[in-house]
């Protein structure tokens, strides 16, 4: 789960990482009172999830609390990679001399947690680590201690000569990774971390990711959720236990399993169609999860066909076929529905689907993709004529 | 043959009065499996299906001689689930379970790796040695015992594509689901050092998906070390940067991870990549017999 | 450090363990105040640092509020084992089933925490473990992690056979280590724990002890030290680096190092002497320690003889000896004190003595030992003629 | 010869600028020890009367072949330092600080342990090889090269008996203070079983205090498998129950760690111990007459 820059200063502020007063605001009138409150030269940042909000025009200078309200009013006009901006950060622009890369991530292969630092902060750390990786060093750290002294100091002075200012960054180093362990973090981030020209070292920006199964079990985690980015489709596949992931296409995917879901998807570009939609019911489903698939799915204007491609494991098709007929009982829905099923009760979901004659049925699943872009075709056609 | 499980394999079944457990178990008896014992904590002394239930997994191991275990608990429970099977001196242990935190996964194999016990998933389906033992949720009936060992991070994309073996009259060793995890117990250059080592392995067929880099080392260990005919398979071509595909270890972050990158990994050592699924099986037939295996 | 009852059930029902409200107070009247709002029988439970407080009278029970104050009186005015009870704990009388014991140590020979839990709980443990040791079943836990869950189910079932009541005795030991890493425990310890014939478990007695070393860094733990139970002279010799235990004899003693300075108290005793205190000055000794510590002995009017036992390393003997000095400038000392000087700078701190002829000088320890204890028995003499 | 530490040793001290380090790091090379750097973080590139500063173990262990090092930082650093030194390769480290959080030295240990690098302390005065290299506070003029072996849970007490044994024309191999804290790196034991297998050590002084059971495993030890002569002392045993007496491991606690016990322990394992210190001296003579090796 991603969560804001300014949440993420709560979270290093809270784990005595040194980070700028600021404040939340939702309007140009608020983000001037918040200015003025604040005094001084502010920046005014957009609160969304989503990267390059500097080069979208999402972060802005103001030298006063009038200027402060004019940056606020065309940042939070702006739409950042197709998500609107509803919130601004407003902070104090501070005088900074050299800015540095702190990161913490878990690394899978050696299933560890680990700290990077780099010299080069400030920029996009991608770029470093594609074209200087040896401007990058890495140190893994225990999982429940974090990062202990000695390696901070030791990882500090990788990236910083003089002996002061590294036992300074290595003091971050220590807190940053008890951060990152302390919230369940896939990554956390500070980049860059900015020397004051008036001492001290400073969380200049922020990025934390959350584990989502520890979000799961974690409320605190889970209040850090930002009701502004929710999608209400999202919230309703994840609360009957579905994984949704919107695309831009018109062929509705509904598939049991993560890889095989990801699979199909990439079967229906490979034969010229375009995926509206990664979906996996999951293991066992019942036909509730499959009605509130469709409802899903058909509410999105630009799906023309659906198809169901189900490998009957624990899943039972004779399920998902009823759940396919009580989607059609319940609420209308004339697009074409193509469905492939096998496994597990196979024969009986046809017969259901049979009886109902909603269905075109496929084989295999590639027949059914192949079957599933014709009908989108068809119906698209059909439509506009 | 097979690795890690046959017919001699002892499972026991913890969490096995859940819905889950009790379902499976029975599913894995039916196959052929010896299921041995289960346990439920605080159940201990009742039966499922005349399965007798222990309080302990120590408990069972001692009366039923356990060697493996299957964990269906709930995934708040499953490190310590883990950790008793481990401490007890189970030699291999199956985590079924889902959405275990990747943090707690890294502490448990910490201490896992010290007592020496092999742990696959979490989010695992499971595996199978086709006519010997199924440990897991696989539909038994798609799989054919034979001489290609699969190993994968998915679940029904593994069934579609053993059953594509199964259709082309290729048989099985043993089907590994790794588990669709960040951290796992058991990793691809695991699960191809064991296959490297088993006579009865012909070929290996290896279903990865986005995130990660547990391909690319896969493909630099079969081609350098290996030695035996491998066909690949990657889901997620088409997969969005930054969201996480259903699978918590599904998800390309920062450009990293990506299909390209590794089918690109894949290919450069030499390893056939199926574009589509229906080409694993045409391709594994072909990489067999100019090894002369066929 | 040792905290009390009421003190250490806070610390327990913070960390999830159930235990009875209860209210601390110093007065009779408060107690048959609590007692009125609390409701129902109670029990009044003596608040020192002392064992055995039942088998002195210091915890009985009251069936009205009246009654609680009539015990509290009696209990206020009780000394257990030389500590007089300033505080009682009223706490309400449960009606309770099996006791179990369940304690939580550091074990120096494994360097690991140790959970031991017995089916005999409410008794003297010690008794258990020197008559039926086997009734006692001991696991090491992670230090950072604590008891896993299933170490205290296979731990509780070795003290219970129901299932259910395991799985509830294993909850309590989990948050139990818990507590003891939580705090830096030495020791914390539930017995009982009871069954309530309501259901459910509950610490009925709660005991912990602080690692001294741990409480010296942590603010919060330090907070629990009560000040119904200083020393003056302990917290003084404490803040100037001394560590000061008083002793019932008549011969005081300083001494660099704890362990000579035990083996000074057990060579006084062996000679027939009885030693007023153990006193370590420590590595580093200045002359203002050794004033402190002239201070602190002084202050004690059964002291008939000082006696120095000083093994020169990094204490260096002319500090020691201006010390003295200075100590004798200062205050009015009248009594007699032997000296043994030896390594660093003995020669020097033997002539600074010398100078001001405030020494009677020894060449080993044991003879000072011997002449401080002749001394003393002459200083006694000579006042009570 | 002598254990753990000779004229080869090449120490480093952690905490060299202090006050502690700097004048015992002077101390140490007077001595004759190879005092080869100090370590201080944000320090580096300064100088201690010559030595060379570094701001990590690991830079300084690089620079110049330190494989010993002595800890003088305050006790909130002390555990960081054991393990800095640890991670840097550090064979041996002496751990002077006092103060220490008996549960910080337990996670501490764990890691040390599998490391294989050996601790002495925390709360030690260090050891001292007479004549060769000496690694700590002890006043070394007081030693005098021999064939006793002294180990101890104290520090002027340790001076206390050498120097009686000096007096005595009893040179020592080595002479250890392990420290009096509960939690150590190296015990009675350890130590035993290092001169059990020096062959220049006759004999050992083995000098407990109350607390722990230390003392009744190493008369175990000693009586089973040592098989050298070894004549003990215990201090505290007018020490009232339930307090610390200085050393935070000296404190009988519930009965238990009392010195009559400890006596009874090594007395019934034939190890004569001293009732007051000066009978040290004599018991070890005789001990070394009677085996022999006088």
């Amino acid at each position: 789960m991603n969560i804001h820059e300014y949440q993420a200063k709560e979270i290093f502020g809270h784990y005595g990482i040194r980070v700028h007063a600021g404040k939340v605001v939702r309007t140009a009138g608020e983000a001037g009172d918040a200015a003025q409150a604040l005094g001084g030269r502010m920046v005014i940042k957009a609160q969304v999830h989503a990267g390059g909000r500097g080069k979208a025009g999402g972060i802005k200078l103001a030298d006063t609390w009038e200027e402060a309200r004019e940056k606020a009013d065309g940042i939070l006009g702006l739409t950042i990679k197709g998500i609107p901006v509803r919130k601004v950060f407003v902070t104090p622009a501070a005088e900074i001399g050299h800015e540095y890369y702190l990161g913490a991530i878990l690394d899978r292969e050696a299933r560890l947690p680990m700290m990077m630092v780099s010299r080069e902060g400030g920029i996009d750390i991608e770029e470093v680590a594609a074209k200087t990786p040896e401007k990058i060093h890495k140190l893994h750290f225990d999982p429940y201690h974090g990062l202990r002294s000695f390696q901070a100091r030791e990882l500090a002075h990788t990236i910083e000569p003089d002996g002061r200012k590294a036992l300074a960054i290595a003091g971050v180093l220590v807190k940053l990774s008890q951060a990152f362990l302390g919230v369940h973090a896939t990554l956390a981030e500070i980049n860059p971390l900015v020397e004051l020209q008036a001492g001290g070292f400073l969380a200049l920006d922020a990025k934390i990711n959350l584990d989502d199964s520890a979000v799961a079990m974690r409320s605190d985690l889970e209040a850090l959720r930002d009701p502004d980015m929710r999608d209400d489709k999202q919230d309703k596949a994840r609360e009957f236990g579905l994984s949704f992931i919107p695309l831009e296409g018109n062929i509705g995917c509904v598939v049991n399993g993560a890889g095989l879901a990801m699979a199909t998807m990439d079967l229906v570009k490979h034969f010229g169609g375009d995926p509206a939609n990664f979906l996996d019911i999951g293991g066992s489903s019942s036909p509730e999860k499959v009605v509130t698939a469709l409802e899903i799915i058909t509410a999105d204007p630009r799906v023309q066909a659906i198809l169901f491609n189900i490998f009957g494991g624990i899943t039972r098709c004779d399920h998902v076929a009823e759940g396919i007929v009580t989607a059609l009982r319940e609420t209308k829905i004339d697009l074409p529905i193509v469905v492939r099923l096998t496994g597990t009760n196979a024969e009986r979901g046809r017969k259901i689907l049979e009886e109902s004659g909603a269905a075109i049925f496929a084989a295999t699943m590639e027949e059914a993709v192949q079957e599933a872009i014709r009908q989108a075709g068809l119906n698209d056609k059909g439509k506009r004529t | 043959m097979s690795i890690l499980i046959d017919e001699k394999t002892r499972v026991l079944v913890q969490g096995i009065t859940g819905r889950d457990g009790s379902f499976h178990a029975r599913g894995m008896r039916d196959y052929g499996t010896q299921v041995v014992g289960g346990v439920t904590p605080g159940k201990g002394g009742t039966q499922v299906d005349g399965i007798p239930v222990y309080n302990t997994v120590a408990g069972c191991v001692k009366e039923t001689g356990a060697d493996a275990s299957v964990i269906y608990v709930r995934a708040p429970f499953a490190p310590d689930a883990i950790l008793e099977a481990a401490h007890a001196g189970i030699n291999l242990v199956v985590a079924i379970s889902e959405g275990v935190p990747a943090l707690e996964m890294a502490r448990v194999m910490q201490e896992v790796t010290a007592l020496g016990t092999r742990v696959i998933g979490p989010n695992s389906p499971g595996l199978i040695s086709p006519g010997k033992c199924k440990i897991g949720i696989m539909p038994g009936s798609i799989h054919m015992p034979g001489k290609i060992g699969v190993v994968s991070r998915s679940g029904t994309l593994t069934y579609e594509m053993v059953w594509q073996l199964t259709t082309h009259d290729l048989g099985q060793s043993t089907a590994i689901g790794i588990g669709g995890d960040p951290i796992i117990g058991t990793r691809f250059l695991d699960v191809l050092r064991l296959f490297k080592d088993d006579p009865d392995t012909d070929g290996v067929v290896l279903l990865g998906e986005i995130g990660g880099s547990a391909e690319e080392e896969a493909a630099a260990y079969i081609s350098q070390e290996m030695h035996k005919p491998a066909v690949a398979f990657i889901a997620g071509r088409t997969a969005p940067p930054g969201k996480r595909m259903g699978h918590a270890g599904a998800i390309i972050s920062r450009g990293q991870g990506t299909a390209d990158e590794k089918i690109r990994a894949l290919e450069k050592a030499g390893i056939p990549v199926a574009r589509i699924p229906s080409e694993v099986g045409p391709l594994m037939q072909e990489a067999l017999c100019s090894s002369g295996l066929r």
